[in-house]
């Protein structure tokens, strides 16, 4: 059985100048397997800093591992030419957290969508292209002639994040990486955008990793979690299981601050230890 | 443990119901006029609170929230423009006094914790001069040691040492400066305070952390707060009562508990509807549709082209704000008759 | 916590280095590119203007030549020249010879050297507190419309400002004297009398100077106030209930000003450029006067030393405000 | 380390408070007090750096002046100055008895022979080729007698070279002090140097230089001159400074005197000061005529000037009489010869044999189309901008000229020239000299400083002899490169003759019709210095009708001495 | 929701704009004068001897005629060709060099990168017009043309818009929609022109305006010092020749004022233009709309 990515033992390390002895680790033998007839949506989830960006980025490609390897098909991303690359751009996609940064302002949205079409080549014709993007327009509850030929800063934020999960769509990737893709959206939208996305890998078998903060939607979405600590692992398994049982002390201390919005499930019910603990996790936070 | 605190607080707020409210805001009107036309950002918003309240202020991006808290601080700037309605702060109408009267009520009587504590400090002073002015600007009797002890109370009731008044603003994490900022708000002991998405750019354990701060200083102070946000999650945890805003309208203000337990008006019956919550895993229920552009609201009540129960009155007139009992307000005509 | 940065000040002298390196290969070359002879070129105008030329002005050059070394290969001359620049050491003047370059420059210094020192500090503060007012939301209008005649005036290039300033204030209203650093006939010293006859010959040249600086400083405070105003600090000291005065000073002015501290040695570029155009017109006998004249007899010795200087300067005040910005501005200061 | 550089004072600074002299005690003159000559250079043999220009002339004194418009020598130093005979092969040298050095010492014969073998022996000095050329040897007969002897006649010696008139001329150095020094041309003089002249200099910087009188200036005792009334003199330095301040200063009375004006401000300075006056009074010019007329010279050896039909033509397009029109306001400056028509000149100029070679020659002549035919003839063509062309290449027309003095007149030339179809242009660079010096470029304009009294030092100029090849420098600012074996001979046949001899008169005339002829260069304009004398404080000046001591008035000659020693107080406070 | 037509928008912006528009205005007015004066006047009266000297301003020369017999009018506009010339010329390849290199610099990175900036940064403090009069003091007078004139203002002029540019697209280089067309297989090349270019565009208008106004004040500042092709009606050459001719002095008083006024309107309308073009490039300068 062939794995679709594969992630060995990964770490990252940011050199700060060329000459600076200040290193920081983001990411620390990093290990991850997702076969290819298996379609899941993984949640990694962590506070600030904790590396899962530099998790996307290097699955993306966009960066290099310090050391390990990422395979994708078995083969090694950098190593990656012609054709097999093309397959790979085309096949791992990302929605990112940010739903302005990723249009060009130069551009009316379109853009975002005929360019793919265009670079890999998944219309016949003007016609099928345009059949294409109403379809997958359509799907994420918008209407073509909505937001078509408008210029980004004409459309709002929900409108923007959607027309990148249709991208998604558009695309049918294997592997979808989403970076926080509905920090920047409204309570109220981010039900709709992560129901898109769960069609997305209902019906089309795409395997998403989900990358995110935000425990009550992890929750909600993925099957299965890896809690991130300043680069570390430090807990991983079925959502069910972390999010009601969690066993590492970050993790409870995570759960626990998670705003339920349930007057039942107030902050404080899994109650951490002690203070001293809580300091302990106290992120980043340099001492006055 | 903590339900006990809550149980604590909402009796508190029980006995403090009688009183008479500190903050009577009534009618606020702001539009906007911008180049591609009038956005009407608040329309006729009224409600009360009372002293040791806290209400939360939900609704989607851009339906006016901030604005409200603006206008009450009466900071709108141009474009925008106060075009009616009156905020009283214990007695005092804030519209009717002049420039100067208006300064030194802000901070004193109505203090506002902005959005983005990020960069709310001013980066080339001490956090301290920062606190001593603030101090100076109202209390020009002041002696040093008074300012300097007034400093002290405030950075303790937050939780911060009182080495941060030597600090830089880039000397500290995102959550320091959070509650560096709400020493500053409390530095005058006001009467209302208002926190503007106080905790949207922290994680959940710093978020956490803000929270009980604001919580612990309303005790201490006894004021009214009113925490503005969009994360119903937060509401749920730490408010005593929660107001819906879609649209520049108030469209409901009610306890937590009836929020989230018997949501009136259409729109938040959607909203709760579709918060995940540890019971519904996997279950999504946005609210179809758009929000609506301030720039063309749809006629009569704002909310019609998203409300499944919406009628034909819906579409042509404006909703009024119903008084339901336990001094509920809801902006929908289902509820007409019931008044 | 204010640890001596070594590392830093090591790349910042380098770099100071290879700037006056570059500036003085540049200045070495450039003339030597033209076929042009100085030295005959300086006998020429002798000659002329003592109406008769020397009789064997051939062997003259080749013995001059040989003084000043200009018989030898360019590169032996260049690393010639080289050596002297580390040493200070600019040469002689062709056209002035036997006075040293060093010399020039050093009783030229003093004149431009207060003008400028005068007209850069007044034309910063005039024109950052202009521009600030002007991007200041709450400044009144007359005081914002103020700021736009000098932005319109950096249109107008220093010799015109000059010519117009001498015209109607020296020559139509008689108000301040035509030129020359002070009064003729009077010997320089250390007197009251002096001092005022001379700040009265400095008040056109500097008026001059400073009306044309002054818009830069205004656009590009203007720029930087512009950008501040919106910042969240700003709104939230007035939701702090401070006073417009006090806004406006400690959150507003305090953090324009800070960048444009660094401008200070680029503006001093441009400046120096004006003022060799305005103590021309107004006959200081300052470096802009001294350039001038090396230039017109292409007295090359001197226009290195003067445009090395100049150069080495404003190089020189970038480093030291690159050292003391981080005192001045917290953000930087430890890192 | 030069010796002279460890010497050159940086800047002569009082050492005690100069005593307080009146402003109307003091004469201010604008000129330029550190533009050619460094700081602390006083010494007349210092090289290169020394010029009499800067108010050095105030210092020393020569052994006779002339007295240009008297047309007669002023004995000075020497009581007279005498050929031995009629072959003009020695000359007799007569010292005042009194002359003395600013020391107290007396100027002898040993200083006289002094400046003499420095001019002869050497080669630095600016009179080293004229005596290399004519002297043998100086002879001290007594204290106050000197006799030189001539190589070959030397008619023109006296004039060219021991009197001083306008820049020429030299100096007595004093032997004593000089001769101690190891390098004459690197002692700077300072104020140490013992001199001749009146004024004793005791400031100098950047902005002026200042001149005390020395009571015991010998030439009163002697009688020469009565007691100067001009107590200080100050140079201020003008430098660069716009020709318009200059004027103002000059109108306010803030300068007594300044450097020449163009023509065009001359007039204006006069409208706004009543008590200014020029050399002509209120009246067009308002200057005279300087030694230096001005021509447009070219290159005889250079293509295409070496045609002579191309040079002609050249001449023909230049319109003499829209250049008095324009640039001078209709006065009669344009002129078709190489020298200046002092009385004597004017005199050669009017002689029969000159009047009929001028009708031959006709160098005044306007005419486009004689001008067009002639370029044909040389084989040019017109192109499309209508300039003359040959072999797709048009003619390298560029005027090389000085800015101060040349920015009315060259443009106006560079306009005609173009409507004639010669390609030119401007060149005010400070290379303008040397291309004319080294012979690269063809066109330049430069005056003739030679004849003041006989027509041979200007047609001297164009003398086979003096003709280097192009790209070695042009002695004596001979640019024309010119070589014609029967001119030179007849300049030789008249070298040793004076001027008053008859056969002098034939064979330059003779001559004289050769460089119309052959078009040598194109005389363009007699040469003026337009000088305001402001007289609000000083009376006296030299003009047309108050000759006062027969010189010129421009106080940086080397009779500037005598201006300003002869200056009268007006009066004014 | 409907859109006001982009003409009024624009029309709105100039208005927010003022600065930019009086710029533009003026602009539009010089270049009109220009094209319309090389129309209608004969550009041989820009040079000596064509008409009657030393006029004051008239019906016939509205603005005068010099000492030289210059038709003003007609010496003016043949000087703002000229200047146009030298401004769009060397600002021109000053921008296209600082696009270049920018670019490049910043899009490569690494030592191509930093050797880039080392020249630039090194280059910066050395006085610009004192290196370029040094260089045209150097020339000989027969090689200073309009042509040589742009070229030695461009000279040392290209380290400014390096600079600029090559700061522009590093942030743009970490736009988010670099990568996403990265995501979407558009090669390197592609992304550099069809993805950041284009959003530069506003930088590079205003390094181009910035470029073209200190190219026709350097060119200007050649010229008063008479350092420029002297026979050519360029603004700075009459200015030159009027000082030469003591105007002022003389009661010409139109003779420097005709090309002193343009030279301050082209500057001035430049520096406004530049100012507004900063606004427009500077989403945190841009006005609210
Ligand atoms: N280009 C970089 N150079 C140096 N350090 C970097 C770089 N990018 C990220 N880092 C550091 O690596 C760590 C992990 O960063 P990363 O962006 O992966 O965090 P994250 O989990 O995505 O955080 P967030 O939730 O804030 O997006 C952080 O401490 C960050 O400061
Ligand atoms: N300065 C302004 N000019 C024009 N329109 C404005 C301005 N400020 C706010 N608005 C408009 O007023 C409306 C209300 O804005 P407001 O900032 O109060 O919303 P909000 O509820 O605080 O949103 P968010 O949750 O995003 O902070 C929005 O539609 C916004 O576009
Ligand atoms: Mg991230
Ligand atoms: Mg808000």
């Amino acid at each position: 059985m062939s794995n679709l990515l594969e992630i060995r033992n990964v770490t990252k390390v940011y050199q700060r100048g060329l000459l600076s002895a200040h290193a920081k680790v983001a990411l620390k033998e990093f290990n991850l397997i997702l076969p290819e007839n298996d379609p899941s949506i993984l949640t990694v989830a962590g506070e600030s800093g904790s590396g899962k960006t530099t998790l996307a980025m290097l699955v993306l490609g966009f960066i290099t591992p310090t050391t390990g390897e990422i395979l994708y098909r078995g083969k090694n991303i950098t190593t990656l030419r012609g054709a097999e690359r093309m397959a790979y751009r085309r096949e791992v996609q990302a929605v990112f957290q940010d739903p302005f940064a990723v249009f060009n302002p130069f551009y009316t949205v379109d853009h975002l969508l005929t360019v793919p079409i265009k670079q890999f080549k998944l219309a016949k014709s003007g016609k099928d292209a345009r059949n294409k993007m109403d379809e997958a327009l359509t799907a994420v509850g918008l209407r073509p002639e909505d937001v078509l030929g408008r210029f980004p800063h004409q459309l709002s934020g929900g409108q923007r994040q959607r027309i990148n999960v249709a991208r998604a769509l558009l695309l049918k990737p294997k592997l979808l990486i989403a970076d926080e893709p509905v920090s920047m959206v409204d309570a109220s939208l981010r039900a709709n955008i992560l129901e898109s996305l769960k069609n997305l890998h209902r019906d089309h078998g795409v395997t998403i990793i989900y990358i995110t903060h935000d425990l009550t939607t992890a929750y909600h979405v993925a099957d299965t979690i890896t809690v991130l600590y300043r680069g570390d692992v430090v807990e991983k398994g079925d959502v069910e299981t972390v999010i009601r049982n969690p066993q590492h002390a970050y993790t409870r201390l995570l759960v626990d601050s998670i705003p339920w919005p349930n007057l039942d499930q107030k902050w404080g019910q899994h109650s951490v230890r002690s203070k001293e603990s809580q300091a302990e996790f106290k992120a980043n936070a340099p001492t006055p | 443990m903590n339900l006990a605190t809550t149980e604590n607080a909402s009796s508190r707020n029980a006995a403090a119901a009688g009183a008479s409210p500190i903050l009577r805001v009534q009618d606020l009107v702001v539009t906007y006029y911008t180049d591609l036309g009038r956005a009407r950002a608040l329309d006729g918003v009224s409600f009360t609170l009372e002293a040791g309240m806290k209400m939360g202020m939900v609704g989607e991006s851009g339906s006016g929230k901030s604005t409200l808290a603006l206008a009450m601080m009466r900071m709108i700037k141009p474009p925008g423009r106060i075009e009616g309605g009156h905020v009283w702060v214990g007695g005092t109408d804030l519209q009717s006094l002049d420039d100067e009267g208006m300064r030194k009520a802000r901070l004193s009587k109505i203090a506002y914790i902005p959005q983005g504590a990020m960069n709310s400090l001013n980066p080339v002073t001490r956090i301290g001069e920062q606190m001593v002015d603030a101090i100076k600007s109202h209390l020009s009797g002041e002696s040093r040691q008074a300012i300097n002890d007034r400093c002290v109370w405030a950075l303790k009731s937050v939780d911060l040492d009182p080495g941060v008044f030597h600090m830089y603003a880039h000397e500290l994490s995102g959550g320091m400066k959070q509650r560096v900022c709400i020493a500053i708000g409390i530095l005058l002991r006001p009467e209302v305070i208002i926190a503007d998405e106080p905790t949207s750019a922290l994680d959940v354990v710093t978020q956490r952390q803000v929270m009980e701060t604001i919580d612990k200083v309303q005790d201490e102070l006894n004021s009214a707060v009113i925490l503005i946000g969009h994360d119903m999650g937060l509401m749920a945890q730490t408010m005593d009562r929660v107001a819906v805003m879609y649209a520049g309208r108030l469209v409901e203000v009610a306890t937590v508990r009836e929020m989230f337990t018997d949501p009136k008006h259409p729109y938040s019956q959607a909203l709760i509807s579709s918060l995940p919550t540890l019971d519904n895993r996997g279950q999504f229920k946005g609210i179809p549709g758009l929000a609506p552009s301030l720039l063309r609201l749809p006629s009569g009540c704002a909310f019609h082209p998203r409300c499944p129960l919406a009628s034909d009155r819906s579409r042509s007139e404006k909703p009024k704000v119903n008084v339901l009992p336990g001094g509920r307000l809801v902006a929908c005509h289902i509820y007409d008759q019931e008044s | 916590m204010t640890r001596v940065n070594f590392k830093l000040i090591a790349k910042r002298l380098s770099f100071l280095v290879l700037v006056i390196w570059a500036a003085s290969t540049i200045v070495f070359f450039v003339p030597r590119l033209s076929p042009r002879n100085a030295l005959r070129e300086r006998f020429a105008e002798l000659a002329r203007s003592g109406g008769f030329a020397p009789g064997d002005i051939e062997k003259l050059i080749t013995n001059m030549n040989q003084q000043f070394g200009l018989d030898k290969p360019l590169l032996e001359q260049y690393w010639t020249y080289l050596g002297n620049i580390i040493r200070m050491d600019f040469g002689y003047s062709l056209n002035r010879y036997p006075a040293t370059v060093t010399d020039i420059i050093s009783q030229a210094l003093p004149w431009t050297f207060f003008l400028l020192l005068f007209t850069t500090i007044l034309s910063f503060i005039i024109g950052n507190l202009l521009g600030a007012i002007s991007a200041w939301p709450k400044s009144p209008r007359w005081l914002r419309g103020i700021a736009t005649p000098f932005v319109l005036l950096t249109g107008v290039p220093p010799v015109i400002m000059g010519v117009l300033l001498l015209f109607f204030i020296g020559f139509r209203l008689k108000l301040l004297p035509l030129g020359g650093p002070y009064s003729i006939g009077i010997v320089p010293n250390w007197s009251w009398d002096f001092a005022v006859d001379v700040l009265r010959h400095q008040m056109l040249p500097a008026l001059a100077l400073v009306l044309g600086s002054v818009g830069g400083w205004v656009l590009s405070m203007r720029g930087m106030g512009v950008t501040i105003q919106g910042e969240d600090y700003v709104n939230f000291a007035e939701h702090k209930g401070l006073t417009g005065g006090r806004i406006f000073r400690d959150y507003y002015l305090r953090n324009t000003l800070l960048p444009q501290v660094t401008g200070l040695a680029l503006a001093l570029g441009t400046l120096v450029t004006s003022a060799l155009v305005v103590e021309q017109l107004f006959g200081l006998p300052g470096l802009g006067q001294v350039l001038n004249n090396a230039i017109r007899s292409n007295d090359f010795p001197v226009i290195y030393g003067i445009v090395l200087f100049i150069t080495i300067a404003i190089a020189v005040l970038m480093a030291v405000l690159e050292f003391i910005y981080p005192l001045l501005d917290p953000r930087v200061r430890n890192q | 380390q030069s010796p002279l550089a460890a010497t050159a004072p940086k800047e002569i600074a009082p050492a005690t408070p100069l005593p307080e002299v009146p402003r109307n005690q003091t004469v201010v003159l604008g000129w330029g007090v550190a533009l050619s000559s460094p700081i602390g250079v006083t010494n007349p043999w210092a090289l290169p750096g020394y010029t009499h220009q800067e108010g050095n002339a105030f210092m020393w004194e020569p052994l006779m002046y002339f007295a240009i418009f008297k047309g007669e020598y002023v004995p000075w130093l020497a009581d007279s100055m005498e050929y031995t005979d009629d072959t003009f092969t020695a000359l007799e040298i007569k010292l005042n008895k009194d002359a003395k050095w600013s020391d107290g010492t007396p100027v002898t014969s040993k200083d006289v022979k002094f400046t003499f073998d420095g001019q002869l022996n050497n080669s630095k000095l600016p009179y080293n080729a004229h005596f290399t050329q004519f002297v043998s040897s100086t002879d001290i007969v007594d204290d106050l007698t000197v006799k030189v002897n001539f190589k070959s006649p030397a008619p023109r010696f006296k004039f060219e070279v021991l009197t001083e008139k306008f820049d020429t001329g030299i100096p007595i150095v004093p032997a004593d002090y000089l001769s101690s020094k190891p390098d004459v041309n690197m002692e700077p003089g300072s104020i140490d140097i013992p001199h001749s002249g009146p004024y004793d200099l005791k400031a100098w910087n950047g902005n002026q230089k200042i001149f005390d009188y020395r009571p015991d200036w010998w030439a009163v005792k002697a009688g020469r001159i009565a007691e100067p009334a001009v107590k200080r003199v100050i140079i201020a330095n003008i430098t660069g400074v716009s020709m318009d301040t200059v004027a103002q200063r000059v109108v306010n009375n803030e300068f007594d005197s300044a450097l020449d004006m163009r023509s065009s401000v001359i007039g204006n300075i006069l409208a706004q000061n009543p008590e200014i006056t020029t050399h002509t009074g209120s009246e067009s010019p308002f200057g005279y005529l300087d030694w230096w007329p001005n021509s447009l010279w070219m290159n005889t050896q250079l293509e295409p000037y070496s045609d002579p039909k191309v040079r002609r033509a050249m001449s023909l397009v230049i319109n003499r009489d829209v250049i008095n029109d324009i640039l001078y306001e209709g006065a009669p400056i344009a002129t078709i010869y190489p020298f200046p028509l002092y009385p004597n000149l004017q005199a050669f100029a009017d002689t029969p044999a000159v009047k009929a070679l001028e009708e031959q020659y006709q160098p005044r002549k306007f005419d486009t189309e004689e001008s067009a035919k002639l370029m044909g003839e040389a084989g040019f063509t017109l192109n499309g901008d209508g300039l003359w062309e040959k072999d797709g290449k048009t003619i390298d027309a560029t005027i090389q000229g000085f800015e101060g003095i040349h920015s009315d007149i060259v443009p106006i030339l560079v306009e005609m020239l173009r409507q004639g179809g010669f390609d030119a242009a401007i060149n005010f660079g400070p290379d303008a000299y040397q291309n004319m010096a080294d012979g690269k470029a063809g066109l330049y304009m430069f005056g003739h400083g030679a004849s003041l009294y006989d027509p041979f030092e200007a047609l001297n100029l164009f003398h086979g002899k003096y003709s280097e090849a192009i790209g070695t420098s042009a002695g004596n600012n001979r640019f024309s490169r010119y070589k014609n074996p029967e001119y030179d001979e007849i300049l030789d046949s008249i070298a040793p003759l004076s001027s008053d001899d008859p056969k002098f008169q034939e064979g330059a005339a003779k001559a004289l019709g050769i460089y119309w002829r052959d078009q040598i260069d194109i005389p363009i304009i007699q040469w003026l210095h337009r000088i305001a004398y402001n007289q609000h404080y000083w009376k006296n000046w030299p003009t047309a009708e108050n000759p006062a001591m027969g010189t010129n008035g421009a106080f940086w000659a080397h009779t500037g001495l005598l201006v300003i020693t002869s200056l009268q107080p007006s009066g004014a406070q | 929701m409907e859109q006001p037509s982009s003409l009024t928008l624009f029309l709105r912006y100039l208005n927010r704009n003022r600065g930019l528009a009086v710029g533009v205005v003026i602009l539009i007015g010089l270049v009109l004068f220009t094209v319309i004066g090389l129309i209608t006047i004969n550009p041989k009266h820009a040079y000596p001897l064509s008409v009657a000297t030393k006029q004051p301003p008239s019906l016939k020369y509205p603005f005068g005629t010099d000492f030289f017999g210059r038709n003003l009018m007609a010496a003016m506009v043949v000087g703002m060709w000229q200047t146009a010339v030298i401004g769009v010329v060397a600002g021109g390849l000053g921008t296209l060099i600082g696009v270049v290199l920018g670019f490049t610099s910043a899009y490569f990175g690494g030592w191509i990168d930093s050797t880039i900036r080392t020249i630039c940064q090194i280059l910066t403090p050395i006085p610009v017009l004192l290196i370029q009069v040094v260089v045209a003091g150097s020339l000989d007078k027969r090689d200073v043309t309009i042509l040589t004139m742009a070229l030695i203002v461009v000279m040392l002029a290209w380290m400014g818009p390096t600079l600029v540019i090559r700061a522009q697209v590093l942030t743009m280089k970490e736009r988010q929609f670099v990568s996403v067309a990265k995501l979407s297989g558009v090669g390197d090349i592609a992304i550099i022109f069809k993805e950041i270019l284009p959003n530069l565009l506003p930088f590079i208008a205003a390094a181009f305006v910035g470029q073209v106004f200190s190219a026709v004040f350097a060119s200007f500042y050649l010229a008063v010092l008479g350092l420029g092709p002297l026979r050519e009606p360029l603004l700075g050459n009459i200015i030159w020749a009027a000082q030469l001719q003591g105007a002022f002095f003389n009661g010409w008083w139109w003779w420097p004022i005709a090309p002193s006024i343009g030279m301050i309107l082209i500057l001035a309308s430049l520096a406004l233009i530049n100012m507004g073009l900063d606004e427009l490039a500077n989403p945190r300068v841009r006005k609210t709309e």
